[in-house]
C-alpha cells in the first residue's frame, strides 16, 4: 500500500494527529465498510498486501478509534473475522430512516429449529422433526429465506442437510459455532430424569389398565 | 350419484371402483400392489368432469380411502408389527423419555440463542451494492474456469431410479377382513353390540381390521353406529337399508376404537 | 435522541475528547453508514428527530472527522444528499479483495438445478423441483443471480421459464449447448429408449415418494 494518498492531505487543514489513521488502517477500514462479510485479519492480509501482524495492528487502531461510546459505529469481531455495524444506541433513528424493525424476533419453533441445526448441524429436516416431535417444514423454509440457515449438501437417504451460516453468527454476535455453550448443560439432572421416568410409566400403567 | 360411477383405470385393477373395493375385501386384489393415489387422483378428475362435489359421497370416499391408507399402512409394517406390540412398558417410556429429553435440551438451547438474540437488538449491518467502480470486477470470473463434465455428473445422478422397496417379504395378515365380517354379521343377527365388545383382548391388527370389515358393513347399509363422546363406546346396531347413520359418526369411531 | 450511550463509555479509557463525537453526529454516522443512497439533511432530521440546523452542524464535525487523508472513508455531498464512500486511495487493496472469485464452486444443489437447466431448456421451476425430488428455488435464485441462467418466457401454465446464456457458455467453455457433455457416458440406465425429460421426471418422482 503506498502512501500516495497522504500527498493529497489539504495542506491548511487543522488536522489532530490522533485523528488522522496510519495509511494501513485508513484501507483497512475502507475494505470493512466496502464488504458485506466480516473480514479474517487474512483475507485482510491478502487485499493489502500487508503483513497479518501489521493487519492486526491496524484492527487495534480502528478498535479503539470505533471503542464503544466514540462513535456511531463499532467494530465487532463476528464469524470469524470482523466487521463494522452501527451502535445500538442509534437504533431508535435506523428504525424511522429505514422503516423496518431489524428483523430480530424468532417463533419459538422458529428459534427450536434453528437451535437444532446450529447444534447438530448438518442435519436434515426429518431428524429435526423427530427432534421436535412435530414438523419443522414451515419454520425451516422461513429460516431459508431469511437467510440463517442453508442446504449442505444431502444425506446417504438424499434427504437435504442443513447448516447455520456467517449471516447466523452475524446476527447473534457470535465469532464462532465454538461460542455457542454446551448443549448438555441444559440436560434433565438424573433427579428430574429420574421422575420424569416415574410420571411416565404412571400415564402409561392408568392408561393400560 | 353413487361411487359405483367411479370407473378407474390403474395398473392392477380396471373397473368401478365398487368392485375394487369388494375384490380387496376378498383378498382378490391385492392391496400392497394398488397405488391408493392413483385412486384418489381418479376419484379428483371423476369429481372434475362432473364439475359438482356431493358432500355425501365425497365423505363416503374420504372414509373409505382412509380406511384402505390406513389397512395397508398396517399391511406393509407387518414386520415391525410384532415388536411394536410386544414392546415393553419400561422400554417404550425409555424411548419416549429419551425423545422428551432431546426436546427438551434444543428448546433450553433455543431460549438462549433468543436472549443472544435479543443481545444484539438495534445492531445492524450495512447491505448496499457494491458502488460502480468496484462492481464490474466481481463478475470477472475465468473464461471456461468450470468443467462441463460437473454438469454430465449432475444429469447421470439425476438418471438414477432409486431401487424401490421389496415387501414381497411382508407376511399376510393373520386376520381377514372377510374373516372379521362374518364375525359383526353374526353380533349384528344377536341385537346391538359395542365396538370394544367386539375386539375385547384383540390385537391391534385384528380392532383395525375389524373397523374395516364395520365400515364395509356401513357401505353395504347393513349397520349403523353412534358415539355420545369422543373416545367414548360406539355402539353398533343393524340397518335395513333405508336410514343410513350420520356419516360424521365415523370419524369419531374411526379414532376411538383403535385407541380402546 | 438522548445521552444514553455516553453512560456506556468505559471508564477507564483513555479517550482523546477530540475522537469522541457528540451523541447526534454519532447517530448520523450510523444512519450514513446504513444507508445505501446519499442521505438529505431534511430526512436525516426526521430520522434524528433533531432540527435541520442540528443537522448540519452534525455533518460538519463529520465533514472534519472524514477529511480528505484522515481515514479509510469520505463524507460526500452528492445530489442534494449526504453519503459515505471509500477513499479512492483504497481502491487498489478493495479490487484485489472483492474482484476475486468468490464462490466459484457449485454446490451439488446449484449444480443439480444448472445441469438441468443447462440439459433441458426452457425449463420451469416446477419441472426442476420435480426432477430433483426437492425444492430447487434457493439454488434457481443463486443462480440467476450469479447470471449463469435467465429467464426464457413463460411456460403454457404461467410458471416462468429458464434458460442458460452466454456467460453460462463463456465459464464452462463451451461454444454452443452441443457442446454438453453427452448424457450416455454418465447413464445409469442406457437401455432405455425414452426422452430424457420423461426419464429425468419418472426418476424425480420415485426420488420423491
Amino acid at each position: 500500500m503506498s502512501d500516495a494518498a497522504d500527498a493529497r492531505k489539504p495542506s491548511g487543514a487543522a488536522v489532530e494527529h490522533e485523528a488522522e489513521l496510519p495509511s494501513l488502517a485508513r484501507t483497512v477500514e475502507a475494505l470493512l465498510f466496502l464488504s458485506a462479510d466480516p473480514l479474517s485479519p487474512a483475507e485482510l492480509a491478502d487485499a493489502t498486501e500487508a503483513g497479518e501482524g501489521a493487519v492486526l495492528a491496524a484492527l487495534a487502531v480502528l478498535a479503539e478509534q470505533y471503542a464503544p461510546g466514540r462513535r456511531g459505529l463499532r467494530l465487532r469481531e463476528l464469524g470469524g473475522g470482523w466487521t463494522l455495524a452501527s451502535d445500538p444506541s442509534t437504533e431508535d433513528a435506523a428504525r424511522r430512516l429505514l422503516s423496518r424493525p431489524r428483523a430480530s424476533t424468532l417463533t419459538p419453533a422458529q428459534a427450536e429449529t434453528l437451535a437444532i441445526v446450529a447444534y447438530m448441524q448438518p442435519v436434515s429436516r426429518p431428524e429435526i422433526t423427530r427432534i421436535r416431535g412435530v414438523s419443522a417444514d414451515s419454520a425451516t423454509a422461513t429460516l431459508l429465506e431469511r437467510g440463517l440457515i442453508e442446504e449442505a449438501g444431502s444425506s446417504q437417504f438424499g434427504a437435504v442437510l442443513y447448516r447455520t451460516n456467517s449471516h447466523f453468527l452475524k446476527l447473534f454476535g457470535l465469532r464462532s459455532l465454538e461460542e455457542l455453550p454446551d448443549v448438555a448443560r441444559w440436560d434433565a439432572s438424573p433427579d428430574e430424569q429420574a421422575e420424569l421416568r416415574e410420571r411416565l410409566l404412571r400415564a402409561g400403567e392408568a392408561r393400560a389398565s | 350419484m353413487s361411487l359405483a360411477a367411479l370407473e378407474l383405470d390403474l395398473d392392477v385393477f380396471s373397473g368401478p371402483f365398487d368392485l375394487l373395493l369388494t375384490l380387496v375385501l376378498r383378498e382378490e386384489v391385492d392391496l400392497l400392489e394398488l397405488a391408493l393415489a392413483d385412486v384418489v387422483l381418479a376419484y379428483l378428475d371423476h369429481l372434475e368432469r362432473r364439475g359438482e362435489l356431493d358432500l355425501e359421497t365425497s365423505t363416503e370416499f374420504i372414509v373409505l380411502i382412509a380406511a384402505l391408507l390406513e389397512l395397508k399402512s398396517r399391511l406393509m409394517l407387518t414386520g415391525e408389527e410384532e415388536q411394536l406390540l410386544d414392546i415393553e412398558p419400561e422400554q417404550a417410556a425409555e424411548e419416549l423419555l429419551a425423545r422428551m429429553l432431546d426436546a427438551r435440551r434444543y428448546r433450553a438451547a433455543s431460549a438462549h440463542l433468543a436472549d443472544l438474540l435479543a443481545g444484539e437488538h438495534g445492531v445492524r449491518f450495512r447491505a448496499a451494492p457494491l458502488p460502480a467502480n468496484l462492481r464490474r470486477s466481481i463478475v470477472l470470473q475465468a473464461d471456461g474456469s468450470q468443467n462441463p463434465d460437473v454438469l454430465g455428473e449432475a444429469i447421470g445422478r439425476l438418471l438414477l431410479v432409486p431401487p424401490s422397496i421389496n415387501v414381497r417379504h411382508i407376511a399376510m395378515p393373520r386376520v381377514s377382513v372377510a374373516e372379521r365380517l362374518e364375525y359383526l354379521r353374526g353380533l349384528l343377527r344377536r341385537g346391538c353390540f359395542s365396538f370394544d365388545d367386539a375386539v375385547r383382548g384383540a390385537d391391534r391388527m385384528t380392532v383395525a381390521v375389524t373397523l374395516f370389515a364395520l365400515l364395509e358393513l356401513y357401505k353395504r347399509g347393513e349397520a349403523g353406529w353412534a358415539q355420545q363422546e369422543c373416545f367414548g363406546e360406539i355402539s353398533v346396531r343393524g340397518l335395513s337399508r333405508q336410514a343410513p347413520a350420520p356419516a360424521l359418526a365415523l370419524a369419531g369411531g374411526g379414532s376411538g376404537g383403535p385407541a380402546g
